[in-house]
Order: C-alpha cells, then sequence, then structure tokens
C-alpha cells in the first residue's frame, strides 16, 4: 500500500474515534474532529457546486463554449439574480435580495403544490378505494381484515387531522383511534429502523478493524 | 392580498422571467394548445382546492368567526420560551435541513418568525443554525424582521442567524456539540428532517431541553415522537402558523382545506362502498392519471 | 435513590458500552447464532442447485458502500454458491453512488485480484474458473429503468465493453449473453427502489425471474411483491443473508477455504444485529418493569 | 411599496409558470421547455447561495480568533481545513493541480477518504447507540397511547429475535403484516393530509399572505 492510503486509513481511524468519543462525553477531541468536518465538508461542497453545476451548466455554455456552439446568453438572467443575493451586504439596495428568493420560493412552491396534489393526495387516496367483495375476500377473513384496517387507518388518521371541528363526541373518538394508528406505525418504523442503524455501526467497526489494524479480507468498503 | 398597484411592473416581470427563455425554447411541431389530460384529475382537484381555499379567505376576511382546535405542540411554544426566560438560558431553533425550495421549510420559516418575536420582545437569546445556504439567508431576513416588529432590532447580530456548513452530519456534529455545550433551555426541530432527527433529539434530550418538533417526513416522525415533548405532525406543521398568527386569512385558509379533506373523505367512502356494492372502480380510477 | 429508580434513570453510557461491545465481538469472535432457513430463502437456494452447470445467472448491484454490511455477504453467497455449482456468472451494476465499486470488491473477494487488460484471469481461488468464460463484470449503467428495457435484447448497446473497457464480443460469456433470454434468472441486490424494478418491469414485462436482496429496512415492501409472485426468492436484511450464508456453507464446505479468510460476513452481522435487539428489548423491559413498580409503589404512598 | 409588491409578485408568476405548464400546452411545447430552463436557473442560484453561507462562516470565526474568544482554535481549524478542501476541490472543478505538485482530483479525492467519508459515516452510525437510548427512556407504559406504540415496537423487535422467533413463529409474519397494513395506513393518512397542508400553505404563499420567509411584514 502506498503512503497516501496508509496515511488516509489512519486520519480515517483517528477521525472515527474522535467522533464515537462523543457518545462519552464532549471532549477537545471531539470539537476538534467537529471543526474539521465542518470545514472538510464546506470545502468539498464548495468544489462539488463548481465542478457539478457552475462549471457544466454556467461557465461552459456561457463562457467557454465548446468550438461551433453559440454562446447562451440567456444563462446572464440565473447568474444576475445570483449576483442579486449578496446586494443584501449593501443596505441601500438589500431589498433586492429578496428578488432571488422570492422566484426561487415561487418556482418551486408551484412545482412542489402539483406534485403534493398529482403524486400524493390523487394515489394515495386511489389507493384507499377497496372493495371488500373481491371474489374470495369473505372465506379469507385474515384478507378481509387487513382491508378492514386499511380503510379504518387511512379514516380515521384523516380526522384527526381536522382543524375545524373539536376532538369531541364521534369527532373525538374517531380522532382518537386515529392517534392509536399513528402510534402502532410509529412504534413499528422505530423498532424497524434500528436494524438499519446497526449494520452502519457494522461498517464502521469492520472499518476498524479490518482496514485500519489490518485483521481479516475485509467486506464493507 | 390587495390589488398589484404596478400592472406594468407586473408586465416586466413576466417579460424577464419568461420572454426569452419562452422565445429561445426549441419549438416541437406536433404540439398545439391543449390540456394534458394525464394531468386532469389533479387541474380538478387544483380548480376545487383553490375555490374552497381562496372561498373561505374571502369569508374570513368578511369577518367570519373560524375557530381552530387545540395544537397542543403550539401551545407548548411560548412555555418553552418561557422557561429559557426565566433561565436566562438561550432559544436554539433548527429549521431542517432542506433548502426554501422545501414546503416544510417556508412553514418552519412562519414559525420562526413567531418563536423569534417573543425571543425578542422577553430578550432572551436565539440562534438560528443552518444547514442550508438559501434558507440561512431567508430565515435571516425573517428574524431580522420579526426583531424589528418586536422593537428590538439592536438586538439582532450575524450570530443569531448563522451559517454552519453543507452537509447533512458536519451539520449535524455542530448543532449536537452546541445543544451540549451551550445547554440551549428550549430546542425547537422544525423543518424538514432526515437521519439526523434523532441524532440531534436524542443529543437535546440528554441535555434536559424542552425539545418542540414539527416535521412532515414520514420516516422520522417515530423519532420526534419518542423524543421531543411535542412533536408536530404532518398537516400540523403546516397549519403551524395560521395557528400562531391567529389571522382570520390564515384560518380560512386552513378551513377551506379540512373542507377539501371532508370531500376526498367522502369520494373515499363512496368510492369502496360503489366499488364493494356494484363492482364499479370509476371513483378510483378518476383519480389516477387518464 | 433505590434500584428501581436508579433502573429506570440509568446513565445512558452503559446502554452505549454494551451496544457498541454487541457490535465489535461477534465480528472478531463469531457467536454462530442460530438461523432458521425461511421460504424465501430456500426458494434461492433450491432454484440455484436446480440449474444445469453451465447455465448463467445475472446478478445485479443496485446498492451502495452505506448498505454494504447488509448487501455485501449476499453479494459474496451468490457469487460463491453459483460458482461452486459450476455456473457461470455475470455481474453489472445499477446503482449511481458506488455500486460499481462495490461490484468489484465483492466478485474479487470471492474470486481473486483480477486484471483482465493486463492478461491476469484465472481466478486464484477457484483453479479452473477464468475471466471472460466463467464469469464477466460488465461494469454500471446509469438510467436505471431505460437501461433495464434497453438491457432486454440488446445487452450490448447497454453494455458494449465490460468494466475493464474490453468489448463484450472479445470474450465467450460476453458474447453469449444477448439479453435476458440468455441467463437463467437476475438477482437484484438492493438498496432502495431498483430492485422493485427488476420485479415491474422485468419480470413483469420480460418474464425473466428475478431474485432480490434487500435491506432489513425496505423488506415489507419487498415481501409483497414475493408473494404476489413477481420474485420467486427474496433474502431481507442481514436474516436473509445469514440463512442463505449457512444454506451455501452446508452444502459446500469446501467453500470454507475462501470464506474463512473473510473478517465480515452475514452470520457476523446477524450475531450483531441479533444481541443488540435482545439487548433494547432486555432494556426496555426492565424500564417498564421498574417504571410499574414505581407507579404502585407511589400510589401506595398516597 | 413596490419593495414588497414586487417580491411577491415574482414569487407569484415563479409559481403560477410551473402550474400552468403542468395543465396546459402551448404550441411546440414551449412553456414546458422555459419551465424546464427555470429549473436550471435555480440550480445555479442555489449554487451561487452557497458562497453566502461561507461569507458568514468567515464573519464569525474571524471574529473568534481575533478576539480568542472561546474555543478559537476550533475556529481556526475549522476555516484552514475549509480553505485546503475547497482549493483542492475548485482545482478538481477546473482540472488543474494544486502548486502544480498535485493532481486536483486526486489531492480532492484524499481529502474525502480521508476525512469527509469517514467523519460522515461515523456521525451516521452514533444512531445505532442513539436508537438503543431513546427507545430505552421513551417505550415506557404511561397511558394508553405509550402501551401501543411499545407494544408495537415489541412485536417487531422480538419478531428479529432468533431465540423469540423459535419459541413464537408467528413473529416474523406479523411484523410483515403490522409494517404492510396499520403502519402503511397511518402513513398513508399522514401524506394525505400533510400533502393537503402543503398545498394550502404553497396557495398562502402564492397568493403572498406566508411572507415571513422574505422578512416582510403582514398586509404590506
Amino acid at each position: 500500500m502506498d503512503f497516501g492510503t496508509v496515511a488516509a486509513t489512519w486520519l480515517g481511524a483517528f477521525f472515527t474515534l474522535c467522533i464515537l468519543s462523543f457518545l462519552y462525553k464532549d471532549n477537545p477531541f471531539f470539537r476538534f474532529a467537529e471543526s474539521v468536518f465542518a470545514g472538510v465538508s464546506m470545502g468539498y461542497y464548495i468544489g462539488n457546486t463548481f465542478g457539478q453545476t457552475f462549471v457544466p451548466n454556467l461557465v461552459h455554455p456561457l463562457f467557454t463554449p465548446p468550438a461551433g456552439t453559440p454562446r447562451e446568453w440567456i444563462l446572464v438572467i440565473p447568474l444576475l439574480l445570483g449576483f442579486l443575493l449578496y446586494t443584501r451586504y449593501i443596505k441601500k439596495v438589500a431589498w433586492v435580495s429578496r428578488f432571488s428568493l422570492a422566484i426561487y420560493v415561487g418556482y418551486y412552491t408551484g412545482v412542489n403544490m402539483m406534485q403534493k396534489l398529482q403524486g400524493e393526495v390523487l394515489p394515495q387516496s386511489a389507493d384507499t378505494i377497496l372493495s371488500f367483495w373481491r371474489a374470495g375476500t369473505f372465506t379469507n377473513v385474515g384478507e378481509w381484515i387487513s382491508l378492514l384496517v386499511v380503510v379504518v387507518g387511512v379514516l380515521s388518521v384523516l380526522v384527526y387531522f381536522f382543524f375545524s371541528a373539536e376532538h369531541k363526541g364521534a369527532i373525538g373518538g374517531v380522532s382518537r383511534l386515529g392517534i392509536w394508528f399513528l402510534m402502532v406505525s410509529f412504534g413499528a418504523a422505530f423498532g424497524y429502523t434500528i436494524m438499519g442503524r446497526i449494520s452502519i455501526l457494522i461498517g464502521r467497526v469492520i472499518f476498524l478493524i479490518n482496514q485500519w489494524l489490518g485483521i481479516g479480507n475485509g467486506g464493507v468498503a | 392580498m390587495r390589488k398589484h398597484p404596478f400592472p406594468e411592473v407586473s408586465v416586466a416581470a413576466v417579460l424577464l422571467l419568461l420572454a426569452p427563455g419562452y422565445a429561445l425554447a426549441q419549438a416541437s411541431e406536433e404540439i398545439t394548445w391543449g390540456l394534458r389530460m394525464e394531468n386532469f384529475a389533479a387541474l380538478i382537484l387544483f380548480v376545487v382546492f383553490s375555490g374552497v381555499v381562496m372561498t373561505f379567505i374571502r369569508l374570513a376576511r368578511g369577518g367570519r368567526d373560524l375557530y381552530i382546535r387545540r395544537i397542543a405542540g403550539l401551545n407548548a411554544v411560548e412555555e418553552a420560551i418561557g422557561r429559557a426566560t426565566e433561565l436566562g438560558k438561550k432559544v436554539l431553533y433548527v429549521p431542517g435541513i432542506m433548502s426554501i425550495d422545501e414546503v416544510q421549510t417556508l412553514a418552519s420559516l412562519a414559525v420562526l418568525k413567531h418563536v423569534a418575536k417573543h425571543t425578542a420582545q422577553y430578550g432572551t437569546p436565539l440562534e438560528v443554525p443552518n444547514k442550508d445556504p438559501l434558507t440561512y439567508a431567508a430565515a435571516r431576513e425573517t428574524v431580522k424582521e420579526a426583531y424589528l416588529e418586536a422593537g428590538r432590532p439592536d438586538l439582532f447580530n450575524e450570530e443569531v442567524v448563522n451559517y454552519v456548513t453543507y452537509d447533512q452530519f458536519a451539520y449535524t456534529a455542530a448543532v449536537s456539540g452546541k445543544m451540549v455545550r451551550e445547554k440551549p433551555a428550549a430546542n425547537f426541530l422544525v423543518g424538514s428532517f432526515y437521519a439526523e432527527s434523532l441524532l440531534l433529539a436524542e443529543a437535546g434530550q440528554s441535555t434536559g431541553a424542552i425539545q418542540i418538533a414539527g416535521t412532515a417526513e414520514v420516516a422520522q416522525l417515530p423519532f420526534f415522537v419518542t423524543t421531543c415533548d411535542y412533536t408536530l405532525i404532518g398537516e400540523e406543521l403546516y397549519a403551524a402558523s395560521a395557528y400562531l398568527s391567529r389571522e382570520p386569512v390564515m384560518l380560512g385558509s386552513i378551513k377551506g382545506q379540512d373542507i377539501v379533506k371532508f370531500i376526498l373523505l367522502c369520494w373515499i367512502v363512496l368510492g369502496i362502498l360503489i366499488f364493494t356494492f356494484i363492482g364499479n372502480t370509476a371513483m378510483r380510477d378518476w383519480l389516477l392519471p387518464h | 435513590m433505590d434500584m428501581m429508580e436508579r433502573l429506570m434513570n440509568l446513565d445512558r453510557r452503559w446502554l452505549y458500552l454494551l451496544v457498541g461491545l454487541a457490535a465489535v465481538i461477534p465480528i472478531l469472535a463469531p457467536l454462530n447464532l442460530p438461523v432458521n432457513v425461511s421460504r424465501p430463502v430456500q426458494d434461492l437456494f433450491d432454484r440455484v442447485e436446480s440449474l444445469e452447470p453451465g447455465e448463467i445467472i445475472m446478478v445485479s448491484f443496485d446498492y451502495g458502500p452505506s448498505t454494504g454490511p447488509e448487501n455485501d455477504p449476499m453479494g459474496d453467497a451468490i457469487i460463491l454458491h453459483a460458482l461452486a455449482r459450476d455456473l457461470r456468472v455475470v455481474v453489472i451494476a445499477l446503482y449511481p453512488l458506488g455500486g460499481v465499486t462495490e461490484a468489484r470488491e465483492e466478485l474479487e473477494r470471492c474470486v481473486g485480484d483480477l486484471d483482465p487488460p493486463n492478461g491476469q484471469i484465472a481466478s486464484e481461488r477457484f483453479p479452473d474458473k477464468v475471466y471472460g468464460r466463467d464469469f464477466i463484470y460488465f461494469g454500471y449503467k446509469d438510467g436505471g429503468l431505460a437501461a433495464m428495457r434497453l438491457m432486454s435484447d440488446n445487452m450490448h448497446e447497454v453494455f458494449p465493453a465490460d468494466f475493464y473497457g474490453t468489448p463484450l464480443d472479445e470474450y465467450e460469456l460476453g458474447r453469449e449473453v444477448q439479453g435476458y433470454d440468455n441467463v437463467a434468472f437476475v438477482m437484484s441486490l438492493a438498496t432502495g427502489i431498483i430492485g422493485e424494478w427488476w420485479a415491474n418491469l422485468v419480470n413483469a414485462q420480460f418474464g425473466t425471474p428475478v431474485a432480490v436482496g434487500c435491506t432489513a429496512v425496505s423488506a415489507p415492501k419487498y415481501f409483497a411483491y414475493y408473494r404476489a409472485g413477481q420474485m420467486f426468492a427474496l433474502l431481507a436484511g442481514l436474516k436473509g443473508a445469514a440463512e442463505y450464508e449457512f444454506l451455501v456453507s452446508q452444502k459446500y464446505p469446501q467453500l470454507a477455504q475462501i470464506t474463512d479468510s473473510f473478517i465480515y460476513n452475514a452470520g457476523k452481522g446477524w450475531d450483531v444485529q441479533s444481541v443488540v435487539y435482545s439487548i433494547i428489548t432486555l432494556f426496555i423491559i426492565i424500564g417498564n418493569v421498574a417504571f410499574i413498580v414505581e407507579r404502585r409503589r407511589q400510589k401506595r404512598g398516597m | 411599496m413596490y419593495k414588497k409588491q414586487f417580491p411577491l409578485l415574482l414569487a407569484f408568476l415563479g409559481g403560477a409558470i410551473p402550474i400552468i405548464s403542468f395543465f396546459i400546452t402551448t404550441p411546440g411545447d414551449r412553456l414546458k421547455v422555459t419551465t424546464d430552463t427555470l429549473q436550471d436557473w435555480m440550480l445555479i442560484i442555489a449554487g451561487a447561495a452557497l458562497l453566502l453561507g461561507v461569507v458568514n462562516l468567515f464573519q464569525i470565526n474571524l471574529r473568534k480568533i481575533s478576539t480568542r474568544a472561546k474555543g478559537w482554535p476550533n475556529a481556526l481549524w475549522l476555516l484552514l481545513s475549509l480553505v485546503i478542501a475547497a482549493t483542492f476541490g475548485l482545482a478538481d472543478a477546473f482540472g488543474t493541480s494544486v502548486f502544480g505538485i498535485w493532481g486536483g482530483d486526486v489531492a480532492f479525492q484524499w481529502i474525502q477518504d480521508a476525512a469527509f467519508k469517514p467523519l460522515q459515516a461515523t456521525m451516521f452510525s452514533l444512531l445505532a447507540f442513539y436508537v438503543a437510548s431513546a427507545a430505552f427512556r421513551a417505550f415506557r407504559v404511561r397511558n394508553v397511547e405509550a402501551g401501543i406504540l411499545l407494544a408495537a415496537a415489541l412485536i417487531i423487535m422480538l419478531g428479529v429475535n432468533p431465540y423469540a422467533v423459535k419459541v413464537l413463529p408467528f413473529l416474523p409474519d406479523a411484523t410483515n403484516w403490522i409494517m404492510n397494513i396499520p403502519n402503511a395506513a397511518a402513513q398513508r393518512g399522514i401524506i394525505i393530509g400533510a400533502a393537503l397542508g402543503a398545498a394550502s400553505f404553497s396557495l398562502r404563499i402564492l397568493l403572498g399572505i406566508e411572507r415571513s420567509y422574505l422578512g416582510l411584514q403582514k398586509g404590506e
């Protein structure tokens, strides 16, 4: 192994242990790692933004177009909008910096609103319109109960979210049921997610044992 | 909303935004004016939804009294700030890790405005660390304005709303460290969160802070519900600013949204009945792309 | 403070210590906790056993490093099993973030180091197996669904060359695989949605048998596909991987020569997961017992 | 007046364009193409904003260093590692070398392997510990709701325990049922409700009723 790889492994192990030490308590090693982490990650994203966004989407088409293709002058507009963000440092024209924020928010609000209605409300509602009279349903009680649970669950949770009615009487009862469904979901999802988290930890342990201490033929990169 | 006083400004804006792009767009020859039929159901939903919501906004403006049920997490906001004030400790407000292209972030900023106004009134220190730079820019405007409205612009400085880093976990490390070191009396975790939800909430919990969370990310809700004192679940987050501001116009939109929810509920129930007893799937199929 | 109260408010660091030990110890000294082989896993094993020597299977690496602990051992087990059965293996990668390195690392872990462009094509670990004839690595292709659709009968358009840049036609196995018709089944090792695509698209439209090795977190979703018959087998998380690994090692003890050098395998991961889960479960129960006792006592005190 | 109105108008238009193009086709499908172009512009705006963050980072940390505030050496480390990583990153982006010694791409990759990736993965892995402590503390039978939460979690957790499954062989099936039926139902309810809430919030933004993100007062 070359020096670069060895050094990277040792540094990686050092940082791994620094972060893990936070579990015991806050300490200078963690604080050091935290600062380096913030700095390095920021530097990484600066490089990444230039490499992945500015160079291909702005610099190449506007400033250095490949031979034979015209300059895309229209990109002056987003460039300008980007610059406008910085007018906030000049008191007199600081209000102009809102322009870029407004367009950005407006555009995505429009996109997201459609996405929520088309991609979430409609299909999720459609999936809830089930038939209790499917062939074989009544012979298979388990299936029938499952259908019932789905429908009751969706509807009661929706009722829980009604804001204009007080949670009293019938609505109170149904929304209480809705809360119970939420609790089943939260408990189950919590218990289930632990598995994924454990495998992340295993990844770190193998890094330390295999790559750093050099024991065994590793697995997880 | 009032009428825009500058029609010429509107025209200018359209030209600035749309015209050059529109003119340069590569035209494909087959397509002409028309409706996108695959989105027709969404169009109807959009029209009904906007119509109902705007009607209720109008009614509310006309002075109709609108009732909204209690939302425990939101009643606790002032209690949390009050406790921070008593203890002389800071309030930490985390607006999620996403940019302002995410509606949850915008909903969070609306709550932030309310929180910032109160902390400014009481002179309680507030800190808003950010992961996304645009959210940072917007949060800064929001807090600055809130301080101004509370009559304490003197309390605002560049450290109240600050920027940490663009990486999810580096941000989490920095904020967790801050929680443990500075022990804020109240932590707000409101907005769009991913895997860091539990890291932040558990670090905050270990310091004994009052924690109020809110998100619509279904996968993260279990972690907030188990580690925070109050959690705004999904739709409650979006209703928060209306609830906190108590402005009739806002409450009107919540009312309108409830009506649409009710229509949808009836549609689902009717659809199930028809499907079950007549075997007709029209009501379901209609909701899907045509 | 009495014991019950102390238990209820136990310093969380004790729990951290236990979780940490539970993650380290089984890796160094396997506990070999029992695995009960479940139906969806047995299905995969039986299918591989039922194939004739020389038939081709396709293994798609559709995950990245973060789920390596779950997916890596599945990749190892299926490749080792296939080669031990004298099946031929085509490896591809469709996951954009790191699938390409995962596939290469797991392949080399099983067959030994490779460098086909420079002539190192014989497997160190399977003496009679050769790159390009018995196994091959096509590399990574982006575009997910589109690529999968095109692969059905235009494999060489999707992968004009193998991972090392050699045109597929220069290898016997490369020439032979023109589309899904040439493979007995596809095994997708998936983090997220790509495994669902294999079922929805490739199985549904082209009738290619599909098996999936998924992460535990996405298992319930995949289980529904398995029940609907859209995939003939399913390895779910570390548990599924450990079961399959167990079946393979039982049937082919000679593979131990290779697998003994692995510091990590699904069995160890399963040990870690089981122990951590047991610790957490135990603590939840202890916490509740303490809580209930304490509450009773308070009530009586009043 | 226009200082306040104009941004709200921009937001309205910015939103109206994708909405209209979602429903309507225009000759040559130009509106759709224009909307897609807007999307590319947004990426550039978001990228440009990154430096806003950097400016603030320098403001805060340079002040810490110059006033020798508590923890100032860490502020120094932060800025130092930022500058180094950004230098290598920019060298990589523009395909040059750093000081003519290292190739930008190699150096940038090395920084990722030595610091960025291990730090990221380890921070993520802390979750394995935190789920344990959170579960221990939160899953107590305080009331009916907490009891349901606990029961659901326990069934799932026992479902992956090899010994528990030996005694109660139905547990894995119960796990799948809970995840696919009641859990999915509740999630669907949350998603539908939240999507309606988000749509209503979006409408308030487009109409200029919600404006706190711009730092505007109501009714201006």
